[in-house]
C-alpha cells in the first residue's frame, strides 16, 4: 500500500515536471515570430548581409534551425543529460556551471535561515502555545502581523543601515572577496559567517515569526486533542507529553510549511541577495534578467521549479514516515 | 472535521456588505484598520492637494539631501533633491491602486476557479487542481521577472502577472468550502427542486462563499502590496511612476546608506508598513468576526488575567446547597458582547 | 464497612468566559468503595466528564477553576498533591478509559508503544520487558495476535480493538480505580456488549474500583453497583442500581428511565423529557429541573432543594420526590 | 545543534580584517562595477565593461596613442613609416612624415589579389621591438602581425570581430552577388622581398610591410587598437569550422580564450581568477622598461574584484577592502569623501559628451508631422539655443562637467579645437530671446498653456532615454517650456539598435559621443555620413558635410586632415543635428593608505595605465623610480601637426 502510494507520488511529480518543462520551453516562444530574436547579439555597425550571417550562425548555435517540435525533443534530450543549455554570457558558459558556482552561496544563506528560524520558531511557538493568552502569545500575534507588513528587504535595509553603517558590527554589504578567496580555512568560514550575518538576520526575522505562528497554532490544536489527555492520564510528565505526543503531531502541519519553504528556498533570497550584493542564485538571475540572457533565465527557472517539485515530493514521502495514516490517496 | 464546521459557520453568516463594515467598525482593532485604510485612500485621492511639493520635480538641486525639517518634513533625496514627503504621498496611489485592483480581480478569478472546481467537479476540478499544482511549484518571483522581461515593464503587466499566478491560493480555499456547501441541505434542496447548475452556483454557492472571498481579498491586497514593493525595489515596476518600492530602490541606489540618509529609507518603509498593516488588520478582524471561536479562545485568557476572585468565590458559594441562590443571574461587570461556549 | 476507595466531597468546577461563568459542576459528592462499580449518569452537558477529569486532576486552570473539599484515593489525599506527585498517581493508582478510542490514541504512535509508556513510566521495566507486559495486557483484554497488533497504528485497528487497547492501557498497572468515560458510546451495539464484557471481567477479576460515566442506562444495569444521577452540575439522586431502576425517586430519573425503550413492557409509552438541559451559563432559578418537570410547584422555581438522605443510603434532591405514588 | 549554530553564528559576529588590509605585497586591489566578469579573454570580441581593459593588459597593440598630441608611442613596434617603391622611408629630415613626397612617391598601383583589379596603395613599414616576447617565452614576430591582420579581415574566421568592426574601412564588404571583397589594407607577407623591399636577414622577424589603401585613419586606429595575437597558439585552432566568435562553445576555442598567451604587461593568474575575481600578475617577460631598466609597471599584482552595485563598491573602498575603484562616480559622492585624508578623489576631464540628437530624417514609415518639424534647421537651432548648458552642468551634473562646443571637439584639445564652432556660448537670456524670435516666425500660434501649436496640435516631442537620464530630460523639459515646446520622457529599450536607432522610432534622444583624435575620422563618418549603413547615427543628409568628412577621413596628408577637422567644426555646429549638452568629468576614488602618487588622467578613472606605472607602494622598499617613458623611440613616427 505504501509502496504504491510512493510510486504514485513520484509519477505525479514527474508529470508535473514535464508540464513545467514544457511551459518553460514555450514561454520564451510565445508572441514572437522569430524565437531566436532574443538570442541575437546587438547589431552594432553591421550591415544587413553581415547581420544575416550572424543571425544564421546564432540560430544554428542555439538550435533554432530546426522545427519547433524537433527543438522541443532536443531540449528534453538535453535535460536528460542534465544540460540546461548555454548562457549568452561571453565565453558561452553552461547554465549548469553558472548555477553550480552560485548555488552553494545561496544555500549558505537559505539553509542557515531555515534552520535558525525553524529552531527559534519551534521554541517560540511552543512557548506561545504554552503561555497561551499571556503576553508572550500576544506579542507573537502582533509580531506576525508586523513582520508580514514589513517587507524583508526593508528590514534588510534598516539592518544594513543600523548594524552595518552605524554600529559597524557587520559588513553592510557582502565582500565579494569572500567568494573569491574562499578556501575552507577557519578564517574564510568566519568571513563568510560575518558577511552572512545581516542577510540571514533579515530573512530569519520573518521566518521565525512564521514558524512560531504555525507551531503555536498546531501545538494548540494538538493540545486540545483527546490523546493528549490520554497521555496525561497515563501519568506522563509534562515534558514527555509535549515531546512525545504534542510536538510529534504538531510537526505534521509544520512539515508542510517547511516543505513549502524548502521549495522556495533558493528563489526566495532574490531580493535579500540584491540588497546585500550576495553572490548567489538570486543575483545570478537578476544579472541574467538585466542582460537579457534568456537561456540562463529559463534555465534557472527550470532548476528552481525542479527543486520545488523535488522538495514537495520529499515532503510528501517524509509525511509517509511522519504520519502513518497517509497511505493511499491524495491528502489534499 | 473542525475545518468543516468553521467553513459552514463562515458560510452561514451571509449578510450585506454594509453590516460587515458595521461589524468591523464595532471591533476596536477593525476600527483602527478601517480608519487607516480610509486615511490612505484619502491621501491617495488628495495627493495633489496634500503634497507640499511636486514629487516628480527633480530640479531642486539646491535642496539635495536635506534632513527632515519644517520645510521638508521627511527631508529630500540625495541625488535629485525631491521632497520625500510628497513622494511618500504620491506613492500611496500606486500601492493602493495595484493592491486593490489586483486583489479584486484575483478574488473574482480565484472564486470562479474555486467554485467551478468545487461545484462542477470531475474533469474541471481535476484540470483546475492540476493547474494549481503546476503553478505552485513554479517560483513566483522569478516567473514574474521573466514575464516582465518579455512583456515589458508596466503596471498593467504587473497586475496581469499577479492575477495569472496568484489565484491558486484562494481557489483552493473556496474549493474546499464549496465542497462542504455542495453537500449542505439547502443546496441539495435547491437541486432537488430542479434549480439549474448555474442558478445554484450564483444564488446559493457564491453567496455562501462571499465572506471568505472578501476576507481573503483584504489579505491578498496586503500581500500584493508587499509583492509590488518588492518588484519595484528590484527595478521591475513602471519606471516613470513613484512607488514606495521604487523609492527604496532609489534610496539604495542613490547611496542613502552611505550618506546615512535614514529618512529616505524609513519613509517609504513606513508607507508600505502602514498600508499593508491596515489591510491585514481588517483581514484578521474579519476572520475573527466570521469565526468567533478564534476570538473566544484568545479572550478567555485575557479574561483570566482580569478575573475577579471575589466574584468567582461568590459563584462558588452560590453553588452550595445551603445558601439558596437568589441571584443566579450574572452580575454585569464581566459582560462582553459575545456569549460563547467553552473551548 | 470498608473505607471508600475514592471519596469526593463538594467538587465545584466553573469555566469563566466572556459573558459570564459556566457552572459545570456545582458541588458534588461521590464515594466509590473497593471493587465497586459506581455509575454517574446524566444527559450530555450535565458535567459528568468534567467531574471525571477533575478527579484525575486533568483539568487545566485556564480555562477552568475548581474547588474541592476532599479528594481521597484509598485514603490518600490527592487534593494536596503537587502536579509532579499527581503524575505518579495517574496511570498507576487510577486510570481512565476514554470515549472515542480513535481520538484518544495518538495516531502517529503504535498502540504497543503507547501502552509501553505506562510501564516505562510507573515501573522499572526495561524496554523489552515493558513490551512483554504490553503484549500480555493486550491478550488479557482479548486482542488476538497481540504481539503483532502491538506494532499497529490506531487507524489500522477496528473500533472494538481500539477500545480494547484503551482498556488494556488503563488496566496496565492494575490501578485501584478506573474511570471509564462513556467507554462504549462510539461503538456498534454488538461490539459494545463485547467491550463491556471485557471491561466488567477486568474490573471484577482484579478487584478494581470503577467509576463509570455514561448516559446509557442499559450499560448501567449491566455494570454498576451504585448509581449517581447528575443533572446540570448537581447530583439529583443516588441509589443502588436495583433500587434506582425499580423505584426512581427523582422525576428526572424517572424521565431518564422512561426514555429508554423497553421491549419487555410494551404498555409503557416511550416518553421523552421535554426540552433540553439548560445552558450551563443560564441555569434557571430554584431547582434546575423545574422548567422540564411535570411536578413543578411553588417552591421549585424559588429554591434549590437539598440532597435529602432517604432509606438504604439513597439520596434525592427534590421538593416533590416520587414515593409510593408510583404505584398509583 | 542549537549550540553549534549559535556558536558558529557568534563567531560570525566578530569583526574580521580582510586580507588586503594587512597585505604587505605589492598587490593593488581594484573594484570593478558591472554585472559579471568576462570569463574569456578573447581580445577583440568584448567591448563592454572591463573586458577591453583586461585585454589590453594581457595583449599589446603595435603602438599606443597619445590622444592629446596625436603622437604614436611605441609598444610592440618601435616605429613605422611610409616607404617608397624602393623601400626608402618617406620622412623629412626631422623624422616626421613628408606628405609632399608621400603623395608623389608613396602611391603604388597593385593588383588586389582578391578581385584582380588594380588599385592604388601606400606601403607601410613597421619595425617590431626585438625584445617583445609572448608570455610563453616565444618572441613576437612579423608573422604574428600578419596572422592577426589576416584573421581579423577574414569574415569566415573571425565572425563579428568587434574591435575591427568599428573601423569601417577594414570591414569586409559584400557585393550583391555575395562575393567577398577586401577593402582597405591587405598584408604583404613574405613576398615583400620579391616586391623589392629590403629586409635584412637579421630583421626578417621584426619587419612588417603593409599595403594600405588611401585610408589613413583606418591604419592609425589599426596600429593602436588591434591587439596582436600569437600565431603559434591560434593558428592550429582557428578554422572555418571553428570561428573566432564570442559565443563559440567549441572546447578548443574556449581553452584558447580562457588561457590567454599575450604580450602585454600582465598575465592572467588562472588559478586565482574566478567568476568574481580576476588576478593579473606582472609579466616578467614584458619588453618595455623604465629608464633604469626597472619594470615599467610598478604594481606587481592586480586583483580585480567584481561589485554589482556602485554603492557596494564605494563601501568597499571606504572599508578598505579595495584600494581603488574603476568606476566613474556621480559628483554627489564627492561630498561623502570630503575631509577624509585616506582617500584620493580624482576628478578628471571627461572625453565623453552628452548630446541631444534630433531625428531629422526618419524612414518613411516613421514620418510624423512633429518629426517633419525637426527637419527645419531653425527649429533645431531654437531648441539648441533654449538649452542652458550652465544650468545643466550645475544642477544635473552636480558641477562635475564642462561645457561642450557645438563643434563637438573638446576645448582641451587646444590644437584642434575651433573656437568659431562655439556658436551657443552667448548669455542665456539673449539665446532665449533669439530662440523665441525664431520660433515665433515658424510657429506663431500658442495654446492656453503657452505651448506652440502646429496645425492646431501642441508641439511636443518624446525624448528617448534610459531611466538614469530622467533628471536630465526633466531639466530639458523646464528649459524648453520657455520657448513653448513640450517634451516628454520616453523609456529606451534595452538595445538601442533594435529599439530606436535603426528603426528611427524616436523624436529626440540622448546620446553620448566621444570624438577623440584617435577615432574622429571614423566617428564623424558614422554620425554624419554613413546613412543606412549602421544605424540612425547618420540620418542627416548634408552632401557638403559628407564630402568634407570623407576627404578628412581618407586624405593621406595628416596636415590636411587636421585642417579639415578644424573647418568641419563650425559646419557641424551650425547644423544643430547633435546639440551638445555637457561633457561630464570622471570622478573616481582611491585609497591612499597603501599606495601613493596618483595621477589624474583625462577621461579615465584612477585605474589606468599611467597610475599602474606611477603609483608606489607606501611601505615598499622600491624607492622612487623615474617616471619617464621611452622617449627616444618612435621619433620618425611622431606626428608633427604643422
Amino acid at each position: 500500500m505504501k509502496r504504491s502510494y510512493v510510486i504514485k507520488r513520484i509519477l505525479y511529480a514527474v508529470f508535473i515536471f514535464f508540464v513545467v518543462l514544457t511551459l518553460n520551453f514555450f514561454i520564451p516562444r510565445l508572441g514572437v515570430r522569430d524565437p531566436a530574436e532574443r538570442y541575437y547579439p546587438p547589431r552594432g555597425a553591421m550591415s544587413d548581409i553581415e547581420y544575416e550571417i550572424i543571425k544564421q550562425f546564432t540560430r544554428e548555435q542555439y538550435g533554432f534551425d530546426v522545427s519547433t517540435f524537433q527543438q522541443y525533443i532536443r531540449y528534453v534530450q538535453g535535460l536528460m543529460r542534465l544540460d540546461l543549455g548555454t548562457s549568452l554570457q561571453p565565453g558561452s558558459p553552461k547554465v549548469t556551471t553558472l548555477i553550480g558556482q552560485r548555488l552553494p552561496w545561496t544555500l549558505v544563506l537559505s539553509v542557515s535561515t531555515l534552520l535558525i528560524s525553524l529552531i527559534i520558531g519551534l521554541l517560540f511557538g511552543t512557548l506561545a502555545a504554552w503561555k497561551r493568552g499571556r503576553w508572550q502569545d500576544t506579542m507573537l500575534l502582533n509580531a506576525s502581523t508586523i513582520s508580514i507588513a514589513l517587507p524583508s528587504f526593508f528590514i534588510a535595509l534598516m539592518l544594513s543601515f543600523y548594524l552595518g553603517f552605524e554600529l559597524e558590527l557587520f559588513p553592510a554589504y557582502t565582500n565579494p572577496n569572500m567568494v573569491a578567496q574562499f578556501d575552507w580555512s577557519w578564517k574564510a568560514i568566519q568571513v563568510v559567517l560575518n558577511n552572512a550575518a545581516l542577510p540571514i538576520m533579515s530573512m530569519t526575522l520573518g521566518g521565525i515569526v512564521g514558524y512560531s505562528q504555525t507551531t503555536r497554532n498546531s501545538v494548540i490544536a494538538v493540545t486540545n486533542e483527546d490523546f493528549v489527555i490520554t497521555a496525561r492520564a497515563k501519568g506522563l510528565s509534562h515534558t514527555t507529553v509535549l515531546y512525545k505526543h504534542v510536538l510529534r503531531n504538531a510537526m505534521l502541519p509544520l512539515a508542510t510549511s517547511i516543505g513549502m519553504s524548502i521549495s522556495g528556498l533558493i528563489g526566495g533570497a532574490i531580493i535579500i541577495e540584491r540588497v546585500f550584493n550576495w553572490q548567489g542564485m538570486g543575483t545570478l538571475f537578476l544579472e541574467a534578467n538585466s542582460t537579457n540572457d534568456y537561456p540562463l533565465m529559463m534555465g534557472i527557472m527550470l532548476f528552481l521549479s525542479a527543486f520545488a517539485i523535488l522538495a514537495n515530493l520529499v515532503t510528501e514521502l517524509f509525511y509517509v514516515i511522519l504520519d502513518p495514516r497517509v497511505t493511499v490517496g491524495d491528502r489534499r | 472535521m473542525s475545518e468543516r464546521s468553521v467553513f459552514l459557520r463562515v458560510a452561514q453568516r451571509g449578510s450585506s456588505f454594509l453590516s460587515l463594515v458595521k461589524k468591523l467598525w464595532q471591533h476596536p482593532k477593525g476600527r483602527v484598520g478601517l480608519i487607516l485604510v480610509g486615511f490612505l485612500v484619502l491621501v491617495a485621492v488628495l495627493a495633489p492637494v496634500l503634497a507640499p511639493y511636486d514629487p516628480y520635480d527633480v530640479t531642486q538641486r539646491a535642496e539635495k539631501g536635506l534632513r527632515p525639517s519644517l520645510q521638508h518634513p521627511l527631508g529630500t533625496t540625495i541625488t535629485t533633491g525631491q521632497d520625500i514627503f510628497s513622494m511618500l504621498i504620491y506613492g500611496s496611489r500606486v500601492s493602493l491602486m495595484i493592491g486593490i485592483s489586483t486583489g479584486v480581480v484575483l478574488a473574482f478569478l480565484g472564486a470562479l476557479m474555486g467554485v467551478m472546481a468545487g461545484y462542477i467537479g470531475g474533469f474541471v476540478d481535476n484540470l483546475i487542481m492540476r493547474i494549481v499544482d503546476v503553478l505552485l511549484v513554479i517560483p513566483t518571483l522569478p516567473l514574474i521577472i521573466v514575464l516582465t522581461n518579455f512583456l515589458g515593464r508596466s503596471y498593467f503587466v504587473i497586475v496581469l502577472v499577479f492575477v495569472l499566478f496568484g489565484w491558486t491560493g484562494l481557489a483552493r480555499i473556496i474549493r474546499s468550502l464549496v465542497l462542504v456547501l455542495k453537500n449542505s441541505n439547502y443546496v441539495k434542496a435547491a437541486e432537488l427542486a430542479g434549480a439549474s447548475r448555474w442558478y445554484v452556483m450564483t444564488k446559493h454557492i457564491l453567496p455562501g462563499t462571499s465572506h471568505l472571498i472578501i476576507m481573503n481579498t483584504t489579505l491578498t491586497c496586503a500581500g500584493i502590496m508587499v509583492a509590488e514593493a518588492g518588484l519595484s525595489f528590484l527595478g521591475l515596476g513602471d519606471p516613470t511612476a513613484i512607488s514606495w518600492g521604487k523609492m527604496l530602490a532609489e534610496a539604495q541606489g542613490g547611496g542613502a546608506l552611505l550618506f546615512g540618509a535614514w529618512w529616505w529609507i524609513l519613509a517609504p518603509g513606513a508607507g508600505i508598513f502602514l498600508a499593508v498593516f491596515s489591510f491585514m488588520r481588517i483581514g484578521i478582524v474579519m476572520e475573527e468576526v466570521f469565526n468567533p471561536r478564534m476570538k473566544a479562545s484568545s479572550s478567555i485568557y485575557k479574561l483570566f488575567k482580569h478575573l475577579n476572585n471575589t466574584y468567582l468565590e461568590e459563584v462558588f458559594r452560590s453553588m452550595e446547597d445551603e445558601e439558596c441562590p437568589e441571584s443566579s443571574q450574572e452580575p454585569d461587570y464581566l459582560d462582553a458582547s459575545h456569549a460563547e461556549g467553552p473551548p | 464497612m470498608t473505607d471508600p476507595m475514592l471519596e469526593v466531597r463538594n467538587l465545584k468546577v466553573a469555566f469563566p468566559c466572556a459573558g459570564g461563568v459556566i457552572r459545570a459542576v456545582e458541588g458534588i459528592d461521590l464515594i466509590t468503595k473497593k471493587a465497586e462499580c459506581v455509575a454517574l449518569v446524566g444527559e450530555s452537558g450535565c458535567g459528568k466528564s468534567v467531574t471525571a477529569l477533575s478527579i484525575m486532576k486533568l483539568l487545566r486552570t485556564p480555562p477552568s477553576v475548581s474547588r474541592i473539599d476532599k479528594l481521597q484515593l484509598d485514603g490518600r489525599d490527592l487534593a494536596r498533591l503537587t502536579d509532579r506527585e499527581m503524575e505518579r498517581v495517574r496511570g498507576r493508582d487510577m486510570a481512565m478509559i476514554f470515549q472515542d478510542a480513535m481520538t484518544a490514541l495518538n495516531p502517529v504512535m503504535t498502540v504497543g508503544k503507547q501502552i509501553d509508556e505506562v510501564y516505562r513510566r510507573h515501573t522499572r521495566l526495561s524496554r523489552k520487558d515493558a513490551r512483554q507486559q504490553t503484549v500480555s495486557a493486550l491478550e488479557l483484554v482479548g486482542v488476538p495476535e497481540a504481539s503483532s497488533r502491538a506494532n499497529s497504528y490506531p487507524h489500522e485497528l477496528s473500533g472494538g480493538m481500539r477500545q480494547r487497547v484503551l482498556i488494556a492501557l488503563a488496566f496496565a498497572c492494575m490501578p485501584k480505580l478506573i474511570i471509564a468515560d462513556e467507554p462504549t458510546t462510539s461503538l456498534d451495539v454488538t461490539i459494545q456488549a463485547q467491550v463491556l464484557d471485557v471491561l466488567k471481567s477486568m474490573q471484577q477479576d482484579h478487584d478494581v474500583s470503577a467509576l463509570l460515566i455514561t448516559h446509557d442506562l442499559s450499560v448501567v444495569v449491566n455494570m454498576a453497583d451504585t448509581v449517581y444521577v447528575m443533572y446540570s452540575g448537581k447530583i439529583v439522586e443516588t441509589a443502588a442500581v436495583q433500587g434506582l431502576f425499580l423505584e426512581p425517586r427523582h422525576p428526572y430519573t424517572q424521565g431518564l428511565l422512561a426514555s429508554v425503550p423497553r421491549l419487555s413492557d410494551d404498555k409503557q409509552a416511550f416518553v421523552q423529557i421535554p426540552d433540553t438541559v439548560p445552558h450551563p451559563m443560564r441555569k434557571p432559578s430554584g431547582c434546575y429541573f423545574h422548567p422540564r418537570c411535570s411536578r413543578s410547584s411553588i417552591p421549585c422555581p424559588q429554591r434549590m432543594p437539598r440532597l435529602e438522605p432517604l432509606e438504604n443510603g439513597r439520596q434525592v434532591r427534590c421538593w416533590h420526590p416520587l414515593h409510593q405514588e408510583r404505584e398509583m | 545543534m542549537l549550540v553549534v549554530s549559535t556558536a558558529t553564528f557568534l563567531t560570525g559576529c566578530q569583526k574580521i580584517d580582510y586580507p588586503c588590509r594587512t597585505d604587505r605585497t605589492n598587490t593593488l586591489y581594484v573594484g570593478v562595477v558591472q554585472s559579471s566578469f568576462p570569463s574569456t579573454f578573447m581580445p577583440w570580441l568584448s567591448r563592454d565593461g572591463i573586458a577591453p581593459t583586461i585585454a589590453s593588459m594581457l595583449y599589446s597593440t603595435l603602438f599606443s596613442y597619445d590622444d592629446d598630441t596625436g603622437r604614436f608611442l611605441p609598444s610592440l613596434a618601435r616605429q613605422w613609416y611610409y616607404v617608397d617603391a624602393e623601400g626608402r622611408p618617406i620622412v623629412t629630415d626631422s623624422g616626421s612624415i613628408d606628405y609632399d613626397r608621400l603623395e608623389a612617391q608613396g602611391v603604388k598601383t597593385l593588383i588586389n589579389p582578391q578581385n584582380g583589379r588594380t588599385e592604388d596603395y601606400l606601403t607601410v613599414r613597421i619595425e617590431l621591438d626585438s625584445r617583445a616576447r609572448w608570455s610563453d617565452g616565444r618572441p613576437v614576430t612579423a608573422d604574428d602581425v600578419y596572422y592577426t591582420l589576416d584573421i581579423a579581415r577574414n569574415n569566415y574566421l573571425s565572425n563579428h570581430a568587434g574591435a575591427l568592426a568599428w573601423t569601417a574601412d577594414l570591414l569586409h564588404l559584400y557585393s550583391n552577388s555575395g562575393q567577398l571583397q577586401l577593402q582597405g589594407i591587405f598584408t604583404y607577407n613574405h613576398g615583400a622581398t620579391e616586391q623589392g623591399y629590403v629586409i635584412g636577414e637579421a630583421e626578417r622577424d621584426q619587419v612588417v610591410y603593409l599595403h594600405v589603401r588611401g585610408v589613413l585613419g583606418a591604419v592609425t586606429s589599426l596600429f593602436t587598437t588591434v591587439l596582436i595575437l600569437p600565431e603559434h597558439i591560434w593558428e592550429p585552432i582557428v578554422s572555418r569550422e571553428s570561428q573566432l566568435n564570442s559565443r563559440n562553445p567549441d572546447a578548443n576555442m574556449q581553452h584558447l580564450y580562457q588561457h590567454p598567451v599575450g604580450s602585454g604587461p600582465y598575465v592572467l593568474d588562472e588559478s586565482e581568477s574566478g567568476p568574481s575575481q580576476i588576478v593579473l600578475r606582472r609579466n616578467d617577460l614584458y619588453h618595455l622598461t623604465k629608464d633604469d631598466s626597472s619594470p615599467l609597471y610598478t604594481v606587481e599584482t592586480i586583483r580585480l574584484t567584481l561589485y554589482q552595485e556602485l554603492n557596494v563598491a564605494i563601501y568597499a573602498v571606504i572599508q578598505g577592502h579595495i584600494d581603488m575603484l574603476d568606476a566613474g562616480l556621480s559628483a554627489n559622492y564627492v561630498r561623502l569623501f570630503e575631509g577624509r585624508n585616506d582617500l584620493f578623489v580624482s576628478v578628471a576631464e571627461g572625453t565623453y559628451a552628452q548630446s541631444l540628437v534630433f531625428n531629422v530624417n526618419p524612414v518613411a514609415s516613421e514620418q510624423t508631422p512633429m518629426r517633419g518639424l525637426l527637419a527645419d534647421k531653425n527649429v533645431r537651432r531654437a531648441i539648441a539655443l533654449a538649452i542652458d548648458p550652465e544650468m545643466l552642468i550645475r544642477l544635473v551634473a552636480n558641477g562635475a562637467a564642462v561645457p561642450m562646443s557645438a563643434g563637438l571637439i573638446r576645448e582641451s584639445l587646444s590644437d584642434f579645437y575651433n573656437p568659431n564652432a562655439d556658436v551657443l556660448s552667448e548669455a542665456q537670456t539673449a539665446k532665449l530671446q533669439q530662440a523665441n524670435d525664431l520660433l515665433d516666425r515658424i510657429l506663431p500660434e500658442k495654446d492656453e498653456h503657452g505651448y506652440r501649436l502646429l496645425d492646431g496640435e501642441r508641439v511636443s516631442f518624446n525624448v528617448l532615454g534610459h531611466p538614469g537620464e530622467i533628471e536630465l530630460i526633466s531639466f530639458l523639459e523646464i528649459q524648453l517650456q520657455k520657448v513653448g515646446i513640450e517634451i516628454r520622457y520616453q523609456a529606451k529599450g534595452s538595445s538601442p539598435e533594435t529599439t530606436y536607432l535603426w528603426t528611427s522610432r524616436f523624436d529626440l534622444t540622448i546620446q553620448g559621443v566621444i570624438f577623440s583624435l584617435a577615432n574622429v575620422d571614423i566617428m564623424l563618418n558614422a554620425h554624419f555620413v554613413a546613412l543606412g549603413r549602421t544605424s540612425n547615427y547618420g540620418r542627416l543628409i548634408e552632401p557638403d558635410l559628407a564630402a568634407d568628412i570623407e576627404e578628412m577621413r581618407s586624405t593621406l596628408n595628416l596636415n590636411r586632415k587636421y585642417e579639415l577637422l578644424y573647418n568641419l567644426q563650425p559646419v557641424i555646429a551650425e547644423l544643430y543635428y547633435k546639440v551638445p549638452l555637457y561633457s561630464s568629468e570622471v570622478v573616481s576614488i582611491a585609497r591612499t593608505d597603501r599606495y601613493t602618487g596618483y595621477q589624474v588622467v583625462a577621461g579615465a578613472t584612477v585605474f589606468n595605465s599611467t597610475n599602474l606605472q606611477e603609483i608606489q607602494r607606501m611601505d615598499s622598499s622600491g624607492g622612487t623610480a623615474s617616471s619617464s617613458r621611452g622617449s627616444d623611440v618612435g621619433i620618425i613616427a611622431a606626428v608633427n601637426r604643422e
